[in-house]
């Protein structure tokens, strides 16, 4: 289990990135954490005949504030979630969403860019993005420009950057007034990648009574991060609770279509959705004072 | 006129044993955490090549054509070795029964995907690897056998060029009056079963170093070998090669489990060091290799079983159909677990009549391969599923109906319906202390109160035997021509320096059940010196004494065995030189305490390095027939065992540890995972040589048998294709998955073996697949459902609470 | 792995049975198919380079199509081997003539994937094989749609 | 470019040197090119945790890292936590006591994870530890022993 040949490159700039990426378009792939692309390389499963090693590249190493959220520069590792107090004070949600992406020493070489360029269908952070609202900054030879998390994920590990582009930075948004969150997902085993899993947010009227947001993301149900925005609309309106939360499982149950593999039917992952859907409402709830 | 051998540490030359039965230091261990023990992967002899294997992608295909041309021209690559190098220069790989097994590597046929089918040594990996790209084979696909209960049938295709079935291995045994049983019974329950292929998975993989020397055709073995004797046999019998050409070194082990006797790749890496004229070439296995194509998997089980009983649970008889998916050859000794349950077809109850019908079956997948347990945790986990379900059926309660059926305390030593004899044990006395320990009445209160609640909760309390020493007499019923052998030897050599230090060659590497520790503790109490002035050293294939090596829960008693057997040749040698010293009678001298003392004669005594140093010194003054050489060899064999007869009646092992385990669990109805709640076991391995050591077994027993019950499994498609050969998808369990476990002492020492002990390395993976099913089982009654399908996974229980399919 | 489909096109059960049993379609819709060359009885060599996201790879193979009964079916097979395994599809292709001129194909098949990229893949092999199936007809529907529209297809 | 790099970097404090091709692991350049065997390989895909080492003071899958990314860092292996005396690490000793290893393959791993986790987090709670922990597979433990390891060299750690 040992790397095909490939050229090696770590620019320096992101410039001298740029220029290698469209010199050497489709058949090049960007290296940054590498937590997901070494196990293919090692297995030869991956090919790219060149490598363009972004890690020592100056710059793109920090988190900022941005709009009220964060904004993530594409060489910042995962466990920066963890460890970084603006995304404490910000965006809790993905501080908590963090402990479930693989372990501590993976979360120290993959990049939260990274697995979002990656776009495995059943990771976490492209779910949080899709739910969370963020905006991913691609920059390519012509400059940089901006796409919107619901164009981004095109398939599976496929999305919408070209491949003479790098995902300079993701922004995340803060958190709409009043709304809280929370994160679900069930793994065989702790830290595998999710056999369902759901991003869940919540705002209700200051009276508690109705709900006025929602915001249901599910992961590891088909080809990319789905959001259900039939469920979200039912929730609106609707007063907070074991019932309305019921009818959006529902609706998310009967929404997704997801794929069977060893570890789980298309049925058992459009039912453990709806699962989730509800549990994690109930949480929401919760966190928002409701019982 | 050597010392008797002790039969408890107490009776060990020493007033008070200083390390026998106590948590003593392991001496592997410094070197272990510094990083620095060489284990194969990290030797390397100069001009070593490197080795990569082609795998065939086609569970079942013809070979038409392979062409190396590309592969052998790229620069770095030393040699291609094909099927035709393999055909030329060997024959398949041994197995029994004789006759069922193919090459070391596919010759003109492909049997599972996963095959080698070619070899390449380069000088490094990356190369070898670049190399296998560039060999193009065309493949025929055949339709693949997938369908083992099919092919027992007697369905085509057949696995096998020039065989007209699949069925390899079909017996039938029937202790007592079977028939007789179940026309009396009051209840027969019957259920079928399924449990699917898992493995051993050592974190280490294995590893091979070969060289062929053709200059003196000497061929020598370095890597991660364990059991050199037992290996042998299958090298010179595919290779043509005289026994004493081949020297096995075998360094320490990553772990074991079954998979470090890998006869297939040690036959290939010999070949393909053939080749090589000389060269010595690494083989280094990766992973997936492991997963997918080394002779590993294991149990691969379709089970249709009753249970007759009386009115008052009573067990009158146990019928077994069992149908094992081998894989594509009955290879080497795989066969052996389907024939263990032999051993243990009652498990810890006295049931008279027993019929077990075994047939091993040829499909196109992976090869079986030997397995921690040999074959037994199925058998238990069906077994206590069955007590479970007559106790419900009969409105018993899961305690009493064990308690019922427990060979009593005083039935021991108990002879089996199939002859094996269970050694000593206290079944009833472990279940009492299992219950109390774990606050039983408690925990069926709580369990009541959840289910109340619409909480899915199970409880459960098995049992198993673990029989110590088990082995070669087994594989008579499967190969009564090679194997008519009773013995398992374990031999080593003890002698004394100079200095005072003691010095034991042993023929096994270190490999996790620290062994050499046992050695040091045994010997610096029998003869009065410090664990430090013992140094234990492995010895390689060609300088072993007769040894098998830890396998089948036998070390403990084995080597004691050995070791207390070199002792008391040695301890004799010393008398008598300590005679002439003391001027005494040899016959006065006793050995006690590290001392040579004469009986009855205080201050008359000398310790015992001064004796072998005047031993080494003082030839001239040695009685006669003492050699200036104090050193003894001992090769130690179990007692009393038999070669079973034609119905399958013998005595196969030596000790029967039993192990009662309880466990709670609950069910996520939404989801199907289960979360365990609880788990104590009580194990009575007689005494205990290093109660941490054993503990750390149990412990590592139960993470294996969490594996087995809820995460383990090697899928297949419907066309044969294997799917699950990474980590990402075999399911080896975290911290995060094993219960902290609670772990109580019985000790009913072995009457036989030597200072008491009971074989104890596979361990819970007897009991811990039992304990988790049924307690899973017991969560899902109310809901009238019952899962029969192991390992249970969220999608299996999910599906059955979908489904409601009533029990 | 079965593997099953409906497809409609704007089109006569003739009209659609010439576009897909044209080679030139076939390359073109076949996803990454690379090359295409007739070796005869409907036999073609093909070179694919299929996978998804960085796990890619040219797999060597053939399409053929078999048990022609024109125009209502056949038997599509695309096969490829590559170092890391091989893919095979092989599925019976049903024209169906619907009312106004519609035809419906039914596609009823079997897709194995194996070796190396069945086992290390299996989470995504049936993903992709469905979409690799709905990305060849939507491909055709969009053939059949240019030509009658009288533009000029990509072919 | 090149396909193969001079590569310059610290291990265990001291400096080493040398040539790989790009695409060689971090893990295989260790063992093979600085005869730094200690770190073993397990799996070569990042599950089963046995080739974890220090990088710049944070644990990382070797084999999941070209050693050509090395260039320049520091790193810490198994090798580097005894001293050259021979005397164990207290982490060490810990493992030794608590017989938190049996067969020892996956133990290098466990070590340097306990090693980040306590320097970073004296007082970590169990259930922090076995986060920390479930990043590796043992077969031979069933990894309560690991734990009562890991107990064990925090409270020496700190002091206790």
């Amino acid at each position: 289990m040992k790397p095909a040949r490939f050229d090696y490159y770590d620019p320096r700039s992101l410039e001298e990135a740029l220029e290698l990426l469209q010199k050497h378009q489709a058949d090049s792939k960007i290296l940054a954490g590498g937590q997901s692309l070494m196990p293919l390389l090692n297995m030869r499963l991956a090919r790219p005949k060149v490598i363009v090693d972004i890690n020592r590249i100056d710059g793109l190493n920090s988190v900022k504030s941005w709009n009220g959220g964060i904004s993530i520069g594409a060489r910042v590792n995962q466990r920066a979630l963890e460890r970084e107090k603006q995304v404490a004070e910000r965006l809790p949600i993905l501080r908590e969403a963090a402990q479930h992406i693989g372990h501590p020493q993976i979360r120290s070489r993959g990049t939260v860019c990274g697995s979002l360029a990656h776009a495995d269908p059943a990771a976490e952070l492209p779910a949080l993005a899709l739910a969370l609202d963020a905006e991913f900054v691609a920059t390519g030879p012509k400059g940089a420009r901006t796409i919107p998390s619901d164009s981004f994920f095109v398939s599976y590990f496929t999305t919408s950057l070209e491949p003479n582009e790098i995902l300079t930075e993701v922004r995340f948004p803060g958190s709409p007034k009043g709304m809280a969150w929370s994160f679900l997902e069930i793994s065989r085993r702790h830290g595998d990648f999710a056999l369902a899993g759901v991003v869940a947010g919540l705002a209700v009227d200051p009276g508690r009574r109705s709900i006025t947001g929602a915001r249901l993301v599910c992961f590891g149900v088909g080809p990319t991060p789905v959001r259900v925005k039939e469920a979200e609309e039912a929730l609106i309106g609707q007063p907070a609770g074991e019932k309305s939360f019921h009818a959006a499982a529902e609706i998310v149950s009967r929404g997704v279509d997801p794929d069977n593999d060893v570890h789980a039917s298309a049925d058992y992952r459009r039912s453990v959705a709806g699962t989730l859907v509800r549990r994690a409402l109930l949480q929401v709830w919760q966190k928002l004072g409701g019982k | 006129m050597a010392s008797p051998e002790p039969k408890l540490p107490s009776e060990l030359p020493v007033t008070q044993p200083r390390y026998v039965g106590k948590d003593t230091p392991r001496v592997e261990d410094p070197l272990l955490l510094t990083g620095r023990v060489e284990y194969g992967g990290d030797i390397r002899i100069p001009g070593m090549l490197h080795a990569a294997i082609l795998r065939s992608p086609h569970p079942h295909a013809r070979i038409k054509r392979i062409d190396t041309s590309r592969a052998e021209k790229l620069a770095g690559v030393a040699a291609v070795l094909t099927g035709e190098d393999v055909k030329k220069w060997s024959r398949p790989v041994f197995g029994v029964p004789e006759g069922w097994t193919g090459y070391a590597l596919a010759v003109e046929k492909s049997h599972w995907a996963g095959e080698p089918v070619a070899v390449v040594a380069a000088s490094d990996r990356y190369i070898a690897e670049d190399a296998l790209e560039l060999i193009e084979v065309d493949y025929e696909p055949l339709e693949p056998v997938v369908d083992a209960v099919r092919a027992a049938a007697g369905a085509g295709p057949f696995v096998l060029e020039g065989k007209e079935s699949n069925l390899a291995f079909d017996r039938k045994f029937v202790f007592g009056d079977v028939e007789g049983a179940f026309a009396q019974a009051d209840r027969v329950v019957r259920e079928k079963f399924r449990w699917y292929r898992s493995s051993g998975n050592s974190i280490e993989t294995c590893v091979c170093i070969a060289e062929w020397n053709p200059v003196n055709n000497m061929l020598t073995l370095r890597g991660s070998h364990r059991s050199p004797h037992l290996i042998l046999p299958a090298l010179v019998i595919s290779l043509g090669i005289p026994s004493t050409q081949v020297r096995i070194i075998q360094s320490p082990l990553g772990g074991s489990f079954g998979v470090k006797t890998f006869a297939r790749y040690v036959i290939l890496l010999s070949l393909m060091a053939k080749k090589l004229g000389g060269r010595p070439v690494k083989w280094v296995e990766d992973r997936i290799e492991h997963l997918i194509g080394s002779s590993t998997h294991a149990w691969d089980r379709h089970y249709d079983c009753e249970l007759a009983l009386k009115k008052d649970g009573t067990i009158v008889g146990l019928k077994v159909k069992l149908i094992d998916d081998l894989g594509a050859f009955a290879e080497w000794l795989a066969i052996g677990m389907l024939l263990k349950p032999l051993l243990a077809l009652g498990s810890c109850y006295h049931i008279p009549n027993v019929e077990y019908v075994c047939k091993g079956i040829l499909t196109n997948k992976t090869p079986q391969g030997p397995l921690r347990a040999f074959g037994l945790p199925p058998h238990y986990w069906v077994l206590e599923q069955l007590i479970d379900m007559a106790a419900k059926e009969l409105g018993l309660d899961r305690i009493e109906i064990r308690r019922r059926n427990f060979i009593k305390k005083e039935s021991f030593p108990y002879v089996s319906p199939s002859g094996n004899i269970y050694d000593s044990g206290n079944y009833e006395g472990s279940l009492d202390l299992l219950l109390e320990k774990a606050g039983y009445p408690k925990l069926l209160r709580e369990q009541e109160e959840a289910r109340s609640k619409g909480r899915l909760v199970g409880l459960s309390v098995v049992s198993s035997i673990e029989p110590g020493l088990t082995g070669p007499p087994m594989l008579a019923l499967a190969s009564p021509k090679i194997f008519t052998r009773t013995a398992s030897p374990e031999g080593v050599l003890v002698r004394m320096d100079a200095f005072g230090k003691m010095i034991a060659e042993v023929g096994f590497p270190p490999g996790g059940q620290s062994q050499h520790s046992f050695v040091r503790q045994i010997l610096a109490d029998y003869f009065g010196v410090t664990v430090e002035d013992v140094q234990v050293i492995t010895v390689d294939s060609l300088t072993m004494q007769p040894g098998t090596g830890p396998i089948s829960s036998s070390m403990a008693i084995a080597l004691s065995g050995a070791i207390l057997g070199a002792a008391a040749r040695l301890a004799d040698k010393l008398k008598r030189t300590a005679g002439v010293m003391l001027e005494a009678s040899p016959d006065d001298v006793e050995l006690m305490d590290g001392q040579l003392r004469v009986r009855g004669v205080p201050g008359k005594a000398l310790p015992v390095p001064r004796v072998a140093g005047f031993m080494l010194m003082r030839p001239d003054l040695l009685p006669e027939g003492v050699d200036g050489n104090p050193e003894a060899t001992y090769v130690w064999n179990p007692p009393d065992r038999t070669i079973p007869d034609e119905r399958g009646f013998g005595r196969y092992s030596v000790t029967a540890a039993g192990a009662q385990h309880l466990c709670m669990v609950e069910v996520d109805r939404d989801t199907g995972l289960v979360k365990i709640l609880k788990y104590v076991m009580v194990d009575d391995c007689g005494i205990r040589l290093n109660p941490s050591v054993v503990r750390g077994m149990l412990m590592g027993g139960l993470a294996h048998g969490v594996g087995a019950a809820l995460l383990e499994e090697y899928v297949y498609d419907d066309k044969g294709q294997i799917l699950t050969s990474t980590y990402m998808d075999y399911l080896m369990p975290t911290i995060m998955e094993v219960p902290a476990a609670e772990e109580h002492e019985m000790c009913t020492p072995s009457p036989i073996a030597p200072l008491g002990v009971k074989g104890v390395g596979e361990a819970a993976l007897h009991t811990t697949p039992a304990a988790v099913l049924c307690a899973v089982n017991d969560a899902l009654q109310p809901l009238g459902i019952r899962i029969t399908e192991a390992p249970f996974s969220p999608l299996r229980i999910w599906k059955a609470i979908q489904g409601g399919q009533t029990a | 792995m079965k593997i099953e489909g409906r497809y409609l096109f704007q089109g006569t059960v003739q009209q659609v049975w010439d576009l897909l049993t044209d080679p030139r379609a076939l390359q073109h819709c076949t996803p990454g198919c690379k090359k295409l060359e007739a070796v005869g009885n409907d036999e073609y060599r093909a070179t694919l380079e299929i996978g998804v996201g960085p796990i890619r790879g040219s797999y060597e193979g053939k399409i053929c199509m078999t048990e022609k009964e024109a125009p209502r079916r056949y038997k599509l097979l695309v096969e490829g081997s590559a170092a890391v395994g091989f893919v095979r599809g092989e599925g019976i292709l049903t024209f169906q003539e619907q009312e106004g001129g519609e035809t419906v194909i039914i596609v009823n098949g079997d897709a194995t994937v194996g070796g190396l990229v069945a086992g290390v893949g299996q989470r995504l092999v049936e993903g992709v094989a469905k979409q690799t199936m709905g990305q060849f007809f939507k491909c055709m529907q969009g053939q059949l749609a240019a030509h009658k529209s009288g533009g000029k297809t990509e072919i | 470019m090149a396909t193969t790099r001079a590569i310059k970097l610290r291990v265990n404090g001291a400096d080493y040197e040398g040539t790989a091709e790009a695409r060689k692991t971090l893990v295989d350049f260790l063992r093979e090119d600085l005869g730094l065997c200690g770190t073993n390989i397990g799996c070569e895909h990042g599950v089963c945790g046995a080739c974890t080492i220090l990088m710049n003071g944070e644990t990382v899958r070797s084999c999941l890292m070209l050693a050509v990314q090395a260039e320049g860092a520091e790193l810490m292996t198994v090798e580097g936590l005894a001293k050259a005396t021979g005397e164990l690490h207290p982490i060490q000793e810990a493992y030794r006591e608590k017989h938190g290893l049996q067969c020892g393959f996956c133990t290098p791993g466990f070590l340097m994870t306990t090693y980040e986790l306590l320097q970073k987090n004296p007082d970590a709670t169990v259930d922090e530890m076995k986060e920390w922990l479930s990043g590796h597979l043992c077969r031979c433990t069933g990894y309560q022993d690991i734990l009562e390891s890991v107990k064990l060299a925090a409270s020496r750690l700190r002091g206790e």
